[in-house]
């Protein structure tokens, strides 16, 4: 069994509300000269290891886990720990 | 004519629309639960409002992928008529049926109020029965109504005149004002805004009317030999 | 609260464990005394549970007993899941409200969530579509950096899962003041339509049938929640952490749609959520209003998380759970309805003729409690009340009037009150259009919904003002009832019934308990005057923190009906030259 | 000025309703044997170096980022990109 962590941030040039209202809150806090806050998500799952894991992870991602059209992806594979 | 209002896990505009057209406009329509659903002998797809799987990961994104959806997408190639609002619209984007995407609204949260429209585009089957530039009143009810595209998107969406309702006074940040847009062939439309909400005075607006009744008549006009 | 060992039924007598639990010592006694032995571990937490004010009502039943509840149209009045009253034409009306304020204070998205969560379940699992929700909430002054989190935070809770599950959030109220500063009120308020023929009770009877549990399996959310919420607010809130049950509104709106599917099905016998205490009350109180014994087995229960214990299991709170009877044999039919959502719908016990609650785990029985004095048998106290000195010393006062100079700037201020300024930054964030049934949305005094295929509406406000109660409770409350009524006339409708929410300092503090008389007084009167029976409601007490209580906060949630959409009158002016009437004085 | 990367995850316990709906997803779509699928949140931003820094980051974790009732977080820290 493989641990799977998937990174999926959005593409440079698109605007993100999110990232903008966490950087005001920021600043209204008192934390000042925060610049270029950004909101991703990170997806971890496990899955069965085998020689197609990379392909089957990026299918995944480009199927479903991403939207290409404004994200991009990255993501890490180690070993599962056992429960 | 022959409506079809696919029902998501989740959908929860679904019987809104399924009332606006079968009680208020009167034609004939279905539910139509995701599975195990055959679409062929339906006129026209509806494919409404909600929170289809609880709008997890991205709104839209997993009902995108659904079985329907290739049934929805080769009812659009034979040139019938499709509808998507707020979730539905949200689920033709993620399928690539409609170009772009959505993001959060410009100040992060949810807004539900009457927005005014202008119908940019009255060419279209959907709009035929409203004036160009003319203003008309619906809902809206969304988190993620912000649409995006890239530049180049946006010009083709321009050059072909595919946007079809802007916002008056943009309330999400949406690029351009969009408020809803077809494909390049006309037959598949994608609205934020809830037409179905606005089809009896009593809710506040009756606007959403002509936009059922074009569609209508466009396909009588269409496929119905005179009697 | 993760409890990672068991005392024995020993050392928790010896220890005194069953106070940990919120049990006095003479209610340990009486356990003792019901069983006829020590109870053990997971026996002493059902107990504690069943025997909370949350679920027992164990103070203010003596104070509910005096409402008036019966009128021709009232179909249920209070003691199932809502209440109901018919509306004509077969069809019927359901509501209640309910509070989630300790949750809300220590987490306060989720806390107001699951809160609308809660009560939109009490109204499907009497077999009700919900068709709108209210809220009326209360929180500390604005200008305070926690209370501006707590408030954001409670309407995006509310807005988030009320919004996902599709019931529109049609109004409510919102208060400010200090004495709501640590401990904020969540009222959530639910309304469900009904035929006649589709009430369903949450009842486990027909010996032998089979008690099926449906929605996701169990974790350890929530636990000892029941007590929770009828407990002080520790100062250091943050140790109750674990215990914050997460909602899912998508996971509600499949079980609503399966609920509403199951109750045509005639293998169907009764049906309760699982609310407080979970399982242990849903089970308890379906044999109890049954009149039959129950026998469950855990290892059948699904379980999100390794290792549960009957303990965990018997007192979690996880949500989006049902509760149903079925009959012998027939299992499979309302097991496939489920699926068809998504659900999963398991047997987990059967209903037996012997009056025990009996739960079995690992093949060991945990549990055997006589039903009925669970459920029904509750200690009940009457609590000393005492008129509150503050109250005499505001007698005594003159009467004053204040004097405004300069009325315009007085104008401005007022509107600049936060209690009194526009909600709409509230209430815009809720889809209050959703069914497209909304005739009149937030801003105006009531709510109105229009029923579907009739010439008829219902009316919804929520209203109390709370410092008007502190100031003289009995008024006060009278007061509450009579401007929900008027919320409700001037809408164009008549008042059919209300539903309440009883928020409370500590009852055994005197003079909490005389506000708490006094306000169920005036609250009474009104009815009465007023022939509006109450049918539904909940009570929240322990509203304090810092030894400092809330105003007493009797929130009354009023439902009326338009005879025509005719009547439906909203309340802004609506065309130029119209004349302006003052009626009263 | 440093790049700030909080990555932050729900508690062991508490329930993760989009986790579970992404896995049943993956699941639907033939990708087998995808279990404890969890959803967290990537925040990305840059602000000025300092000794307090790793204080400031916490601090505005606790107070805003991170919801201590429900969610762990971690944070890396880095050299910013110059725009
Ligand atoms: N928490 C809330 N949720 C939804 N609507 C609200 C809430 N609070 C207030 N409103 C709406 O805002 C309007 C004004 O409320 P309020 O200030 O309580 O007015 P009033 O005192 O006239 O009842 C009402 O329509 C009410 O339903």
């Amino acid at each position: 069994m493989k641990k799977v962590t998937v990174y999926i941030t959005l593409k440079a040039g698109v605007l993100d509300p999110q990232g903008k209202a966490i950087q005001e809150s920021l600043t209204a806090l008192g934390y000042e000269g925060v610049t270029d806050t950004r909101v991703g998500k990170v997806i971890e799952l496990n899955m069965e290891d085998g020689p197609d894991l990379e392909v089957r992870i990026k299918d995944m991602c480009n199927k479903l886990l991403a939207n290409p059209v404004m994200e991009d992806y990255r993501f890490e594979v180690e070993e599962a720990v056992q429960a | 004519m022959k409506f079809a209002v696919i029902v998501f896990p989740g959908s929860n505009c679904d019987r809104d629309m399924y009332h606006a057209v079968k009680e208020v406009l009167g034609e004939e329509a279905d539910l139509l639960w995701y599975e195990n659903s055959n679409l062929e002998n339906y006129d026209a797809i509806l494919i409404p409002g909600g929170f289809s799987y609880g709008d997890y990961l991205r709104c839209g994104a997993v009902a995108a992928t659904s079985d329907v959806m290739k049934q929805v997408r080769e009812h659009a190639e034979r040139g019938k008529p499709v509808l998507g609002v707020c979730n539905g619209f949200q689920i033709l984007t993620e399928s690539g049926l409609l170009p772009g995407a959505f993001m959060r609204n410009q100040n992060v949260s949810f807004m539900c109020h009457q927005e005014e429209l202008v119908v940019e585009n009255n060419e279209t089957v959907f709009t035929s029965g409203y004036e160009k530039g003319e203003i008309v009143r619906f809902p809206i009810a969304h988190g993620e109504g912000n649409y995006f595209c890239d530049e180049e998107a946006l010009q083709q969406l321009k050059a072909n005149n595919q946007i079809v309702f802007t916002y008056k006074n943009n309330p999400n940040g949406s690029v351009s004002d969009i408020a809803g847009i077809m494909n390049k062939e006309g037959n598949v439309l994608g609205l934020m805004p809830h037409p179905e909400r606005a089809m009896e005075a009593i809710l506040g607006s009756d606007d959403g009317m002509k936009l059922f009744k074009s569609l209508v008549e466009n396909w009588r006009k269409t496929y119905v030999t005179n009697a | 609260m993760l409890q990672t060992r068991e005392w024995s039924p020993g050392q928790i007598e010896e220890n005194k464990i069953y106070r940990e639990m919120g049990l006095s010592d003479e209610e340990y006694q009486m356990i003792k005394d019901i069983l006829k032995r020590q109870p053990n571990f997971t026996e002493t937490g059902i107990f504690s549970v069943m025997w909370s004010e949350h679920c027992s009502y164990k103070t203010s039943k003596p104070l509910l007993k005096k409402f008036p509840t019966k009128a021709p149209n009232v179909l249920q009045g209070p003691g199932e899941g809502a209440g109901i009253i018919d509306i004509g034409d077969h069809q019927a009306v359901v509501f209640k409200v309910e509070s989630h304020n300790h949750p809300s204070a220590v987490e306060p998205y989720q806390g107001a969530a699951t809160g609308v969560g809660g009560i939109i379940r009490d109204i499907f699992s009497m077999g009700a579509r919900p068709i709108a929700s209210m809220n009326s909430l209360r929180f500390g002054n604005l200008t305070n950096e926690r209370t501006k989190y707590l408030f954001t935070e409670v309407v995006n809770g509310i807005a988030g899962y009320g919004n996902c599950v599709g019931v529109p959030t049609v109004g409510g109220e919102v208060q400010f003041d200090d004495s709501y500063e640590e401990n904020p009120l969540v009222n959530a308020m639910a309304i469900g339509l009904i035929n006649h023929d589709d009430i369903q009770k949450g009842i486990a009877a027909g010996i032998g049938n089979t008690i099926l549990y449906a929605g996701p399996p169990t974790g350890r959310d929530g636990i000892h929640g029941a007590t929770f919420a009828s407990d002080d607010l520790a100062e250091d809130a943050d140790k109750d952490r674990p215990s914050v049950q997460v909602g899912d509104p998508f996971m509600e709106k499949l079980l609503i749609e399966a609920c509403l599917e199951v109750i045509h099905n005639d293998a169907l016998v009764g049906m309760q959520d699982m609310g407080a205490a979970g399982l242990t009350s849903s089970a308890s109180e379906m044999a109890s209003k049954a009149g039959t014994g129950l026998e469950m087995n855990l290892d059948l229960v699904p379980q999100r998380e390794p290792n549960m214990s009957a303990y965990e299991m018997m007192l979690s709170e996880s949500q989006e759970r049902m509760l149903l009877c079925v009959e012998q044999g027939r299992e499979q039919e309302i097991i496939d309805i489920f699926e068809k959502y998504g659900l999963k719908a398991v047997p987990v016990g059967k209903v037996i003729e012997e009056r025990v609650f009996r739960i079995k785990h690992h093949g060991e029985v945990v549990a055997d409690i006589p039903v009925d004095p669970l459920a029904e048998d509750a200690p009940v106290y009457e609590m000393p009340s005492e008129e509150a000195k503050y109250f005499r010393e505001f007698q005594q006062m003159e009467n004053t009037v204040p004097g405004v100079e300069n009325h315009q700037e007085m104008l401005k201020k007022l509107l600049q009150q936060p209690t009194i300024a526009s909600k709409e930054w509230v209430y815009d964030q809720y889809d209050s259009m959703v069914q497209t049934n909304t005739a009149v949305a937030p801003g105006s005094d009531a709510a109105v919904i229009r029923i579907k295929g009739h010439d008829k509406a219902i009316a919804i406000t929520t209203d109390c003002n709370s410092r008007y109660i502190y100031l003289d409770p009995e008024t006060g409350g009278k007061i509450a009832v009579a401007e929900a009524a008027r919320n409700i006339i001037c809408s164009g409708a008549k008042p059919l019934g209300l539903t309440d929410g009883l928020n409370f300092g500590n009852p055994s503090n005197p003079e909490i308990y005389w506000q708490m008389e006094k306000a169920t007084d005036g609250m009474s009167a009104a009815c009465t005057a007023l022939s509006t029976p109450v049918i539904s409601g909940n009570v929240s007490l322990y509203n304090q923190s810092k030894g400092k209580s809330i105003f007493p906060t009797p929130v009354v949630g009023m439902v009326g009906l338009h005879k025509s959409l005719d009547h439906i009158t909203p309340s802004f002016f609506q065309h130029e030259d119209d004349m302006v009437y003052v009626i009263g004085d």
